[in-house]
């Protein structure tokens, strides 16, 4: 170490923090990308949009139970509509009972709409939106939920 | 301590230099990998997918389409495959897209109607690696360590023949084509080929071929058998001359069968017009060719005169079950005079000028030839199609092509070509020129067209060791043969029915009509009348039943037989009681329909479908009813064109069609055909 | 840093480029033959692949009266009237009507019932290759 | 009032940072000193060091950049872990996600990838350095024992590693590589069936694999390199002390250890305190060594990004126990073994192989004098430093041999053809 290498102290100071913080902004980048490496970019789970067959396959005034989707898909008077089977409490699959769906579980109760009818269920059933592909099947999005208002024509 | 411990225990001033140095460095690598990662191809593609769509579609669609964010994938366990394809085909499923640039256009016909992508992907169509996300990864173009990149739509039906194991997919005519070519060929008497399990190829039988042939025939028949018949299924073996030599010899020696006697014959009196004439009236045409025309199923005659013997082809013509137990040809009911002179016309007019006089039948005694030949016989696996009882067949002499298109194309063979190593590329080499993979091959060159090689190729490529789902496979039912007893079977026998016809898919595709449901469809009397005189029903077919010279209690055994047990239940209970008006109403449809165009009535109309006057007397009304309703699944394939006909239509033209021929004496009785 | 650490240094960038170089370098392309042998039969037909399916079907249902190249000569040709037109002679073909008239049939567009429909026989796939096939008939070849 | 508030939450803010870190940034020398001796993680260092020790080109940093790598290779092998699924053939399917779906994912592998092939190659260089410099002398023999161990550690989970990826790379290496183990006498075939967790390389090889490589070798190397470590934070770094001249005055300020510690027992020292030395020869851990580290650490990373970013580790096709590539290949550490294996199989595979593990084990135990220690070839081992580097050279030789001018058949190939 001789004269000649040693800086004047503010360079040698600025010159600390200059690294200091390219490092600091360095690791706070990588635990961001880090955090990015953990969320999952693709699923291996079966679509949340997906098709269950053309209309014609549900008779008029007739429920369908798709039990791998947990789904019940309604072809009303007005048309299509589908809601889940899931119970809002726990996640048990709910059963029809009398007009509207029971909960096997802890014994909420849903009425025909999926509305909290009794029992300790905080929200009513998740009702999802249908569409119709341009092939003519009825196409569930499972990330799309809608009003007890909607009906799919088809 | 002071000033110098203070210098010495702080850190060199030219670490920092280095520290500061090193930190920016680590950011901007760093900044690298962030850029590396957010730059990703598929990314940019989203980014152009996201402007075209607000072209394409209008706020409300836009409003409804899914989001396009993040990487798709198509997750198909039951087939092992991760498609993520869908990343960047964005408007592979929306017909909204049909007209968009690549990558995002709509994919063309309806092939993801009838193969939708939540079941199908994409890779067990069009290979490549499905799970990457960049083009060239993708393999759209051959990537090392890929072993399946994507197929060119050239040879992709290859793909089709993985899941669709019968004979002729659907709207793959290549993969059809070439498994065509395979079954015609005979492939699989030599090979193990999966798919084409139960199928057998037999070239005559040799047993008395020393009495058949001429030896000057057999020697150029060796040597190139093309050369003397180009349509001929056996391929060039590439015999040395010696071997050409001993083969020839071992083969005449080869008479396990003596001719009928034809001493008795006066060869002086064959009348070669009468010859000429018969000819035509057998219709021997249907199967045997003449000068490049007529049917292929019994071998082409243009030049039988140089090939076989006199002798032999009267015996064989008299009695070819006799001469040949397995032959497909039928035994005619002629006397020996005619078939005399069918033998002196078919020896004269088909023979090339230059056929000397016929030598006579020589015995090779020389054993050491004798066992050469025998030797040769073996070698070449002439016994996987040509029956010889004097040598057993040692089963299929080729390998097995069980999981070929698995093999590892870098172990395989190419010889001198100087080709992509690929499984495809070699089985068309192989198939094509069997003897230039650089090893030595008992193959034979069957001199295929580069064309048909590629399709037989094709189809073999379809050959994987897969293990798919039952439910993804299309197999091919294996016919199941139909061997009938008693006197009927005789006759089955004796005309070789099943040469031509199938029941229960057993038996030739020569003719247009199956059996099994014969007895719904025509009348009994109708069937006895034809089967004695076979007339044409479809003008523009040209290969028609032969005239058997059957006698009148066997065409009565036949149709009896025809009339109860080929039945079709569906097709039998039908309300014959038809209106005249049912019947007028029939008439005007036959117009209003255009049935004209095809269908000869009286004098006016077309020949594409059969004559229709004497229908009254021919067909059952339940059978035209169910016909005209669903063509299509009684003969898929048909030209008679399904019209969506109502029950009453169909039944109205019933009604007008069963009136026409019918005898005034059975009009008086009624409505009842019967 | 001294002479050494240059060479050092110089010695391994060489390497690492040789790498790369040896990585990046075009590798030759043999050929394809079986595929060259289809794409030869393609470029022989003058037909693209839909349009020689649409052929292979046209063969089968249609030519006896439209005749193989659809000139309007096929062997029923002269049993019907109106004969079947000249497709050649056309240059330019709505494929919607095209497809009209083999789904529907000639009935369907105001013509002569002769030409059946076929709509209920083939799938949309088969009419498809028909239309694209009939489009390219007019089609002067290079 | 609002100032006492502040003043409140300072101290309360202080207090809090103290419970966690119980010295400030250390401005004086004992602190200097503290910050070493009180912290669990830079305890293993010395609060002082030999001003030999900085000198970069002693030990070109090659234990540190070992240590560095291992501790790269578990984060990012604990972060690739969340992805992978030891399942054939899955486990092909998870290389692939890695690559084409995971965000970093495929950084992450290529860092794992050629971190571990370069600690190969380190810990190699770190054996040769610590040969030619002598510092396996007394007291330091059972530490270079422990060394040799680690070094059959790192290619253990080099090899371990090596299959995970499922596909036709990992799978005939590790194929040629377990029969090489099964030429061992007797045991060979056992080890190999053990090794293997049946016949022939399939699920269960897989997860056996996984297993070791996941946790029981990480787990040895863990222990090992505390031991390691530990050994010579207590013995002190070679070479100290030909450039340290003990000084009595000195030893009241600062105490010298007369103990030392075994695995066992704590005992006397075996010679005169190598820490009681010239306090002008010496500077203090914090910061000159630490801020040393932290650069080595950096160049490392930077180092390691670089190539991971550049090449990429290779994928080939999944494993196929039908279709043996050609040449198959063992990893590239074991190719001067598979080279020798080429001549004979015996000779290559068992008893080449086990006499120079005895003989790196035996090496502190049979030269044993003193003299040499400390500088790099001194001339007194000129016979010592001749055997190992031609030894060293002959299997370095051997192993580019086996990598680069060998093809299809083991036959010789030019590299550059």
């Amino acid at each position: 170490m001789t004269k000649k290498d040693v800086l004047p102290d503010p360079v040698r100071r600025s010159m600390f923090a200059i690294g200091c913080i390219a490092v600091g902004a360095a690791t706070a980048g990588f635990l961001a990308a880090t955090f990015r490496f953990l969320v999952p970019n693709v699923l291996y789970e079966p679509s949340r949009r997906f098709d269950i067959g053309p209309p014609s396959d549900f008779p008029p005034g007739a429920v369908t139970f798709l039990p791998d989707r947990r789904l019940y898909v309604f072809n009303g008077p007005d048309g299509f509509y589908a809601i889940s089977s899931i119970c809002t409490h726990l996640g048990c699959n709910v059963k029809r009972g009398g007009p509207g769906f029971e909960c096997p579980c802890h014994g909420s109760r849903f009425d025909e709409n999926g509305q909290v009818a009794q029992g300790p269920a905080p929200k009513a059933l998740a009702w999802y939106a249908l569409s119709l592909s341009p092939h003519a099947q009825l196409v569930v999005d499972l990330d799309q939920q809608v009003s007890p208002e909607f009906r799919l024509r088809a | 301590m002071g000033v110098a411990v203070e210098v010495r225990n702080t850190a060199p001033p030219r670490l920092h230099l280095v520290f500061a140095g090193l930190g920016l460095a680590f950011l901007v690598i760093f900044s690298w990998v962030l850029f590396h990662e957010g730059a990703a191809e598929w990314r940019t593609t989203q980014a152009r997918f996201r402007r075209l769509e607000t072209t394409v579609k209008n706020p409300h669609q836009l409003a409804q389409a899914a989001g396009v964010g993040g990487l798709r994938q198509i997750w198909l366990p039951d087939l092992g495959r991760v498609d993520r394809c869908e990343t960047c085909h964005l408007g592979i499923d929306d017909p909204a897209f049909a007209r968009a640039p690549a990558p995002f256009a709509a994919h063309p016909g309806t092939w993801l109607s009838t193969h939708p992508t939540d079941r199908f992907g994409c890779t067990p169509c069009h290979d490549g690696q499905g799970q990457a996300t960049d083009y060239a990864t993708v393999a759209h173009q051959p990537q090392p360590f890929v072993t399946r990149p994507m197929r060119p739509l050239e040879t992709i039906e290859a793909n089709c023949g993985v899941c669709h194991r019968a004979l002729d997919p659907p709207d793959a005519p290549r993969l059809a084509e070439g498994r065509r070519l395979i079954v015609e060929s005979g492939c699989f008497s030599c090979h193990e080929i999966p798919g084409f399990e139960g199928m057998t190829f037999r070239g005559p039988s040799l047993d008395s071929i020393g009495y058949k042939v001429r030896p000057a025939w057999l020697t150029s028949w060796l040597k190139d058998p093309k050369g003397y018949l180009p349509q001929s299924k056996m391929g060039n073996f590439r015999l040395s001359s010696d071997e050409i030599g001993s083969l020839q010899g071992f083969l005449l020696s080869q008479r396990a069968q003596v001719p009928l006697d034809s001493t008795g014959v006066d060869w002086k009196k064959a009348d070669t017009a009468n010859g000429r004439a018969l000819f035509g009236e057998l219709r021997c045409v249907s199967c045997h060719a003449v000068n490049g025309r007529g049917g292929t199923a019994g071998p082409e005659l243009t030049r039988i005169g140089d090939k076989v013997r006199r002798d032999w082809l009267f015996s064989y013509l008299k009695d070819p079950h006799r001469v040949q137990a397995d032959t497909p040809m039928l035994q005619y009911r002629l006397s020996d005079p005619q078939w005399r002179d069918v033998t002196a016309f078919l020896l004269e007019q088909y023979s090339s000028a230059d056929t000397g006089a016929e030598p006579p039948p020589v015995t090779y005694q020389d054993a050491r030839v004798l066992a050469a030949g025998r030797a040769v016989f073996e070698r070449r696996g002439c016994p996987s199609c040509h029956r010889l009882a004097a040598i057993k067949d040692a089963g299929r002499i080729g390998p097995s092509l069980a999981g070929i298109a698995d093999r590892d194309p870098d172990e395989l063979p190419y010889g001198t070509n100087v080709v992509r190593h690929t499984t495809d590329n070699y089985i068309f080499l192989k198939v094509l020129l069997p003897d230039t993979l650089g090893q030595t091959s008992t193959m034979p060159t069957f001199a295929f067209t580069p064309a048909d090689a590629a399709k037989i190729a094709l189809a073999l490529a379809s050959i994987r060791k897969t293990d798919l789902p039952a439910s993804y496979v299309l197999r091919r039912p294996a016919p199941v043969p139909y061997r009938p007893g008693g006197k009927f079977g005789e006759l089955v026998a004796r005309y070789r029915c099943l040469s031509c016809h199938t029941v229960g898919g057993f038996g030739g595709d020569l003719s247009t009509v199956p059996l099994d449901r014969i007895g719904s469809q025509l009348q009994r009397d109708y069937l006895v009348k034809y089967l004695l005189n076979p007339g044409a029903v479809r003008v523009s077919v040209e290969a028609r039943m032969p005239v058997f010279h059957m006698l009148p209690d066997e065409a009565k055994t036949i149709a009896d037989y025809f009339s109860m047990v080929f039945l079709d239940d569906g097709v039998e209970q039908y309300d014959t009681r038809f209106t005249a008006e049912e019947a007028r109403r029939g008439q005007e449809l036959y117009g209003q329909l255009g049935c004209q165009a095809c269908h000869q009535l009286g004098t006016k109309g077309g020949y594409v479908g059969p004559e229709l006057s004497e229908t009254g007397a021919r067909l059952r009304p339940g059978w035209i009813a169910a016909w005209l309703s669903k063509p299509q699944i009684y003969k898929p394939g048909t030209l008679q064109p399904d019209y969506g006909l109502s029950g009453a239509d169909a039944r109205a033209l019933t009604a007008y069609l069963t009136s026409l021929g019918r005898s005034p004496a059975a009009k008086a009785r009624g409505g009842n055909a019967q | 840093m001294t002479n050494r650490t240059w060479h050092a240094v110089a010695v391994a960038v060489v390497a690492l480029a040789s790498t790369v170089g040896c990585r990046t370098g075009p590798p030759s392309q043999p050929g394809d033959p079986m595929l060259n042998a289809i794409r030869a039969e393609e470029r022989e037909g003058n037909l693209t692949y839909v349009e020689s399916q649409g052929r292979r079907l046209f063969l089968h249902y249609c030519a006896t009266c439209h005749g193989d190249d659809a000139r309007g000569d096929g062997q029923n040709a002269s049993n019907l009237s109106p004969a079947p037109p000249d497709m050649t002679a056309r240059t330019s073909q709505d494929p919607a009507l095209i497809r009209r008239v083999i789904a529907e049939g000639s009935a369907a567009v105001g013509r002569s019932p002769l030409s059946p429909p076929w709509g209920r026989s083939l799938s949309q796939q088969q009419i498809d290759y028909l239309v694209a096939y009939c489009q390219s008939i007019g089609r002067k070849k290079p | 009032m609002s100032q006492t508030i502040g003043s409140r939450t300072l101290t309360w803010l202080d207090g809090a940072r103290r419970s966690v870190c119980r010295i400030g940034w250390p401005a004086t020398d004992k602190d200097r000193a503290a910050a070493m001796i009180s912290s669990l993680f830079l305890h293993i260092h010395p609060a002082r060091v030999s001003r030999h020790v900085l000198k970069p080109t002693y030990t070109f940093a090659l234990g540190l950049i070992s240590g560095i790598l291992f501790i790269v290779l578990a984060v990012t092998g604990l972060a690739l872990m969340l992805y992978y699924v030891p399942y054939p053939p899955e486990a092909y399917r998870s290389m692939k996600d890695l690559q084409f779906v995971v965000t970093f994912g495929i950084v992450l592998r290529n860092i794992h990838r050629w971190s571990a092939h370069a600690m190969v190659g380190v810990v190699f260089l770190h054996m040769c350095r610590v040969f030619w410099t002598g510092s396996y002398k007394p007291p330091r023999e059972f530490n270079w024992v422990i060394g040799v161990v680690l070094l059959l550690l790192t290619l253990g989970l080099s090899f371990t590693g090596y299959l995970l990826p499922w596909d036709q790379l990992a799978f005939w290496a590790i194929t040629v590589g377990t029969n090489i183990a099964a030429y061992a006498p007797v045991v060979g075939d056992q080890v190999k069936f053990l090794l293997l967790g049946g016949h022939m390389i399939g699920p269960m090889t897989l997860l056996r694999f996984y297993v070791l490589h996941c946790v029981m070798l990480p787990l040895a190397m863990l222990l090992l390199i505390s031991l390691h470590v530990w050994r010579v934070r207590k013995d002190g770094l070679s070479g100290a002390e030909i450039h340290a001249s003990p000084t009595e005055e000195l030893a009241g300020a600062f105490p010298a250890s007369t103990k030392t510690y075994g695995l066992m027992a704590i005992g006397k020292r075996p010679r005169a305190s190598v820490e009681a030395r010239d306090p002008n020869d010496e500077v203090f851990a914090w910061p000159h060594l630490l801020y040393r580290e932290l650069l080595v650490a950096l160049a490392v990373i930077i180092v390691l990004h670089i190539v991971s970013l550049v090449f990429m580790a290779p994928l080939e096709e999944i494993a196929d126990p039908t279709r043996t590539p050609n040449p198959a290949k063992a990893p590239w550490y074991f190719l001067g073994l598979q080279e020798l294996v080429h001549y004979s199989a015996l000779m290559g595979g068992v008893i080449v192989p086990t006499l120079l593990v005895l003989a790196l084990l035996a090496v502190p135990y049979v030269d044993r004098g003193a003299a040499g220690s400390g500088r790099w070839f001194a001339p007194e081992r000129k016979m010592a430093n001749t055997i190992f580097t031609s030894l060293a050279a002959v299997f370095v030789v051997l192993t580019i041999v086996g990598t680069l001018f060998r093809g299809a058949n083991w036959a010789w190939v030019w590299p550059w053809k």
